[in-house]
């Protein structure tokens, strides 16, 4: 009896009608899946096609989805929290049901959404780009996605066993810490994002050396295409900032279970420390999710423009200086912390230091499409939104960077609409327009241009809609995070959901062409959809397994449009010879199967069951150290044969 | 593609469009509107920047405006106008190097100037000494203590108009943010630590207070009222308050300390009696007594007592 | 992959495209793991002097305990170099006896990092006395289980240098271990300097 | 290549007695000296990094093969962030104790000369 009182009580979230809605449809949904799965006798091939692989193009795709799904579950939230506000007299949502869905809509759309959607495309993409038959560490590359597949689980899963965390994306202490704020909500976030954090660091290394050591020969740095650059300074920037991260979130989560002081208001801890080591990743993480979207951006419109891009090398130095900046500006988020006038200053102008680079690297944009030839296709499009609606971000966080006015600003919609400029506008615009301009390369097929434009027309639109007006909500006074307004904010808060339901009629738009795309849309015959410049359009479409018959040798920027002058390409019939590939693995996926576990019980302070998870990851370890498995070797033969099929609808 | 045109007008059109939505359908822009000089030097600089960054913006429109429609692939183009292999030039690239650095320069000096005049009292009336107001925050109360004339108010504050109010800041458990947006920017409220905040009213009037620093369940209550009056007013009210109202005890603070609402109360006391929670030794003062009341969730309907079932 | 491409001459662990990219991999970590250590070391001097009611850092460390610990991590420091050196001639055998010198030191420092702790819990001061005892145990805790796991992983490599002798890929492993293992003695080597020795000063 | 015909190479040995060497300047310097705090502070924390160094470059060997400037950038790059990280917390997180009253003020002091050793 008392174990169900419990299951009742505390392991199961009850008494939310919405969140019963969810429970069935999580149940209904998992039914359906195994259902599929066993009435076509695909359990064998999802296992060896997709668990255990560790090519990179396969792993990319799985870390799209997944992306798409968080960002499917981020926009639900988002839009419940919209009709909270719009409807503030209803009691549509209780202040501790809202103040939940801001948290996880914050934690999802950053974490599990925006960061997985970017190293989706970066991993299908940049070993391509740089004539490469995968990245340098394939297994960890698995070991990476499932670590982030399981640590996305283990949050969501929070949603209805023990509670969603309620502390903002954030999590400042004291209020997160264990007196305030007990049970095991927060945990989830501090343990979520602990896993899924271990892989995204594992990511960083992978990427560094992959493009510094399997460049193709002749492919100096400074011939690098200009979206595998930005990768590259990406990784820099996760590997020196993640670390941080994991450590903040191991304190708190050693102040939650194991009673440290570190962040309490007991024990002479320093609650304000949390947010400095938030922000001192925080701050670095903004640039992780931005520079890439900036790369795609460069690609699309140097692609569509029909030219070369503007000052590539300006492009360069300018993430460079970027990434070197995106250390030494994070208190910019807490200026109204009180740390004083030479603090304050300080970094205000470092903060708005960084607009210089971001102002280059605007202007080279525009400079790429002067005498220019622009096509415009769906791709192109979201790259075009892009630019004026990240300046308006930008200008507006240049504004909010002077200390002084902050103090205004500070938590109120005004920042809300400034980082919702940015990271949609740049962010999710860019996984966009990367996901439309690649999705023939991945699938095979193009995505229909004509749904593409509505989807794109509804969403840039009801982006505008939706966040413009909260600048000025936030000169109207409006704070950040409440659950209900005041009347002389109805008027605003209206407009903006209306702005809200728009995008959301964007987004399912884009999903139906998918499907549509899936079904209607004619198959590419060819490798090279867009005319492109750089090496991955070289390849055959569908992309065989190893990429690459022949590794092609690079004399210039700008890869594939040489080889096309020069009538060459990656399959010289007498250079073939056998390919090492690295053999596909299931460690990755039991061994953090087991990690889900650990954390699962050390979510719930079972130390037992989280001990005998570690034991399993431990034991996952030593297996791989005594794997000898070289791979193995891709005959001649084998490849001839691929690359004649694949190539028969070229000539 | 012919309609581009179109299309890039109505782009163009969008904020102008939303702007004029707004003008319409708000009543009015609180900060951009403020009642002293505090808020007043914030809103300057702010409207600085607001005018710098809209030339920046909209050169940028301009110039991409005229890109795209000029550039674009359109039949009957002139092919000398497409020039593929162009790919930079290094005295465009200097100067939009250049030209940010000095909006960015021109920037952080006012900035940096209004960064340390708001550490200090207002100048506007520097012949007065400040009035100094503790305020302290509780889940989800506002405690305004008067030292000097030894009043303690919960949930709404009387000051003075033009005269400079210290705040001094502090919190019993959650981090806190006080925001008067009429009056000026906000300061975190911290336990074991104070902060000082200086604001000043030029006219008089009720203003809406509020902490803006999410905390917890009681977050959107967590407001109070400001009521600026002139000094005699002022003065007649600190009067009325030590005479009328209880003396704050202990056993009373520590009650009203519990997490939960509270309606407007005031005394002829202060809490700072029995403790300041700005100080290392009063930091887990709140903690010690009611641990146990933040693990059952809390319902909250607002006035006094609702936290308590 | 070009796992293969050879270079005849130079060290084993580098011969392959694969050798060379884990060791550039593990550097790269190794950066990774400067700014985690740094994040602490951070903590720790924020939260410095926040003892609360537990007693203060100059009553309780030791001078000659400490130097002992040092010595001990610098000395395996050095004969982890030459295990590696051996391996760079092809005397496995010598490979086995530095490497094995080195856990031994290891242990030994793993030994009194235990006694130490448990020393100062019996003084009063542990993980929850204060957020200064809570950032001196994670700091040096989080080091001493860098210590662990770096001993166990060694052991798992001298299982396999036993079963399958000096290989490029075993070669490697080693090689990797052995920069770990040093780079645990530099992190020794600030914790040293800003724990213990500004403890005492201060 | 010579090197490798020797038992114990030297520049281990000299590596290891410069280390040892340091660290006993270093515990000296802690203990032993009457230097004013701040100096003493400054000067084992000097003493710790040109160690650093020693292991780096005589034990590590962090500048072979051709990676070696890509390794010697990322450590470099590694020690910059963590002087952001340690110096950048302790110059942001010394505030807001102008008004303690008793045991407060020993922790400004105490966050100040951090803030020293630090740099």
């Amino acid at each position: 009896m008392e174990f169900i009182d419990f299951l009742l009580e505390d392991f199961f979230v009850t008494g939310q009608p919405l969140i019963y809605g969810a429970m069935v449809s999580i149940v209904l949904v998992s039914i359906a899946i195994v259902f599929v799965l066993s009435y076509f006798k695909k359990w064998g091939w999802l296992w060896r096609e997709w668990l255990t692989t560790v090519d990179h193009k396969k792993i990319g795709i799985m870390y799209i989805i997944a992306a798409l799904a968080m960002l499917f579950r981020g926009g639900v939230d988002a839009l419940l929290m919209r009709t909270q506000l719009t409807l503030p007299g209803m009691e549509f949502l209780d202040s501790q049901h809202y103040n939940e869905i801001f948290t996880t809509h914050g934690t999802i759309m950053i974490i599990f959404m925006a960061m997985p959607f970017l190293i989706g495309l970066m991993n299908y993409i940049v070993p391509l780009q740089i004539g490469a038959r995968d990245v340098a560490f394939p297994f960890l590359n698995a070991l990476s996605f499932w670590s982030f597949a399981f640590g996305a689980m283990i949050f969501n899963l929070s949603f209805v066993i023990g509670g969603s965390p309620d502390a903002g994306w954030t999590s400042y202490t004291p209020m997160a810490g264990a007196t305030l704020n007990p049970g095991p909500a927060q945990n989830y976030y501090l343990i979520g994002l602990q896993v899924s954090g271990i892989g995204t660091l594992a990511t960083g290394i992978n990427f560094i050396v992959t493009i510094l050591k399997m460049r193709a020969p002749g492919m100096k740095m400074m011939r690098l295409p200009i979206f595998t650059w930005s990768t590259f300074i990406t990784s820099i920037i996760i590997v020196f900032a993640f670390p941080i991260l994991t450590v903040a979130l191991a304190l708190m989560t050693i102040d939650r279970i194991f009673g440290s002081h570190f962040f309490t208001l007991t024990g002479e801890g320093m609650p304000m420390m949390w947010a400095n080591l938030f922000w001192l990743w925080g701050h670095p993480e903004v640039y992780i999710v931005i520079l890439p979207a900036f790369g795609i951006f460069s690609e699309i419109i140097s692609t569509f423009a029909r030219k070369q891009l503007f000052g590539y090398k300006a492009m360069v130095y300018s993430m460079v200086v970027i990434a070197g900046l995106s250390f030494v500006v994070w208190v910019h988020h807490f200026f109204t912390m009180g740390a004083g006038g030479a603090v304050n200053s300080f970094f205000s102008i470092t903060t708005m230091l960084i607009a210089v680079p971001t102002g280059v690297k605007i202007f080279n944009w525009l400079g790429t499409m002067y005498k220019g030839r622009i096509r415009f296709d769906t791709p192109m499009l979201w790259s075009l939104a892009f630019i004026p609606c990240f300046v308006i971000g930008g200008v507006t966080g240049v504004m909010l960077a002077m200390a002084a006015a902050d103090y205004q600003y500070h938590n109120t919609y005004f920042l809300v609409a400034h980082f919702h400029y940015v990271l949609i506008a740049g962010t999710v615009f860019g996984c966009f327009a990367g996901l439309t301009y690649w999705y023939p390369k991945m699938f095979g097929h193009k995505m229909n241009e004509k749904l593409g434009k509505i989807s794109f027309w509804f969403f840039v639109i009801g982006f505008n809609v939706c966040f413009f007006p909260m600048y000025f909500l936030g000169f109207a006074g409006m704070p950040r995070r409440t659950y209900t307004i005041e009347p002389e904010w109805m008027a605003l808060n209206v407009t903006a959901s209306i702005g809200a339901i728009l995008m959301a009629i964007g987004f399912a738009v884009f999903v139906y062409n998918i499907y549509y795309s899936f079904r209607y849309s004619q198959r590419e015959t060819h490798g090279d959809t867009w005319d492109g410049r750089a090496l991955e359009w070289a390849t055959t479409t569908p992309v065989p397994f190893y990429n690459f018959a022949t590794v092609p040798k690079i004399e210039g920027p700008e890869a594939y449009w040489r080889m096309k002058e020069n009538g060459r390409t990656t399959y010289e019939k007498e250079k073939v010879e056998p390919i090492h590939m690295p053999s596909d693995s299931g460690v990755p996926f039991v061994m953090m199967a087991f990690m889900f576990i650990a954390s699962f019980g050390l979510i719930w302070e079972w130390i037992g069951i989280a001990i005998a998870g570690l034991i399993g990851v431990l034991a996952c370890m030593v297996i791989r150290s005594f794997d000898y498995d070289d791979g193995f070797y891709v005959s001649v033969e084998e490849i001839k044969q691929t690359e004649k099929k694949a190539r028969e609808g070229e000539q | 593609m012919k309609n581009i045109y179109l299309r890039v007008k109505l782009w163009a059109a969008l904020p102008a469009l939303s702007l004029l939505l707004l003008v319409s359908g708000c009543g009015e822009l609180t900060v951009l509107d403020p009642k002293g000089p505090v808020g007043e030097s914030q809103k300057d600089l702010i409207i600085f920047s607001i005018i710098l960054m809209l030339i920046i913006v909209a050169v940028v429109f301009i110039a991409f405006t005229y890109m795209i429609v000029k550039y674009r692939d359109r039949p009957g183009r002139d092919e000398k106008d497409y020039d593929p292999d162009h790919h930079g030039n290094t005295t465009l690239e200097i100067v939009w190097t250049v030209i940010p650095l000095i909006i960015v320069t021109a920037l952080s000096i006012p900035t940096v100037i209004t960064i340390y005049e708001l550490e200090e009292a207002p100048e506007a009336s520097s012949d007065k000494e400040p009035l100094v107001v503790y305020a302290t925050t509780a889940d989800w109360k506002w405690f305004f203590s008067y030292p000097e004339e030894n009043i303690e108010t919960v949930n709404y504050l009387h000051i003075p108009t033009d005269r400079a109010i210290e705040f001094r800041l502090s919190s019993a458990d959650s981090m806190a943010s006080l925001w008067i947006p009429a009056l000026g920017g906000q300061k975190y409220n911290m336990a074991g630590m104070e902060n000082t905040l200086y604001l000043q009213a030029d006219e008089e009037g009720t203003y809406e207070g509020r902490n803006s620093n999410y905390n917890g369940s009681g977050f959107a209550e967590h407001t109070f009222e400001v009521h600026a009056e002139n000094e005699e007013d002022f003065e007649s009210w600190v009067e009325k308050v030590k005479n009328t109202a209880p003396e704050l005890t202990q056993e009373e603070y520590d009650s009203l300390l519990a997490p939960g609402l509270e309606e407007e109360l005031e005394f002829s006391s202060t809490h700072l009696d029995y403790v300041d929670h700005g100080t290392n030794e009063g930091r887990d003062y709140l903690i010690e007594r009611h641990k146990d009341a933040f693990e059952e969730p809390l319902h909250l309907k607002g006035g006094r007592g609702a936290g308590d079932e | 992959m070009s796992a293969h491409t050879d270079i005849s001459t130079g060290p084993l662990e580098y011969r392959t495209q694969e050798g060379r990219m884990n060791i550039l991999g593990f550097w790269i970590f190794l950066g990774a793991e400067v700014v985690l250590f740094s994040t602490l070391f951070a903590t720790y001097a924020v939260l410095f002097g926040r003892t609360a009611d537990a007693p203060v850092p100059a009553d309780l460390f030791e001078m000659p305990m400490v130097l002992i610990m040092t010595f001990l991590l610098l000395t395996s420091s050095f004969t982890c170099g030459i295990a590696i050196h051996h391996m760079r001639r092809g005397s496995l055998k010598g490979l086995f006896v530095w490497l094995g010198i080195t856990l031994a030191l290891g242990l030994g420092f793993l030994g009194f990092e235990i006694y130490e702790f448990v020393h100062y819990a019996h003084e009063g001061a542990s993980l929850p006395s204060s957020a200064f005892w809570s950032a001196f145990f994670v700091l040096t805790g989080t080091h001493g289980l860098h210590v662990l796991l770096g001993i166990s992983w060694a052991v798992l490599i001298l299982i396999q240098l036993r079963q399958r002798g000096l290989t490029p890929v075993t070669s490697r492993k080693v090689f990797i271990v052995g920069l770990y293992w040093h780079f645990l003695d530099v992190i020794w080597i600030f914790i040293f300097t800003s724990v213990y020795l500004i403890g005492m000063v201060v | 290549m010579s090197e490798l015909t020797k038992r114990i190479p030297k520049q281990h040995v000299v590596g290891f007695v410069g280390s040892i060497i340091l660290t006993v300047a270093a515990a000296w310097a802690a203990v032993g000296s009457d230097l004013p705090t701040p100096w003493i502070i400054t000067s084992i924390m000097v003493l710790a990094v040109i160690q650093a160094f020693i292991q780096l470059f005589m034990f590590m060997h962090m500048t072979e093969t051709e990676s070696g400037g890509i390794q010697a950038g990322n450590m470099l790059y590694g020690f910059f962030v963590a002087v952001v990280i340690v110096a950048g917390s302790i110059w942001t997180m010394s505030f807001g104790y102008t008004h303690d009253h008793g045991g407060g003020s020993d922790n400004d002091n105490e966050t100040e000369e951090h803030e020293h050793m630090d740099h």
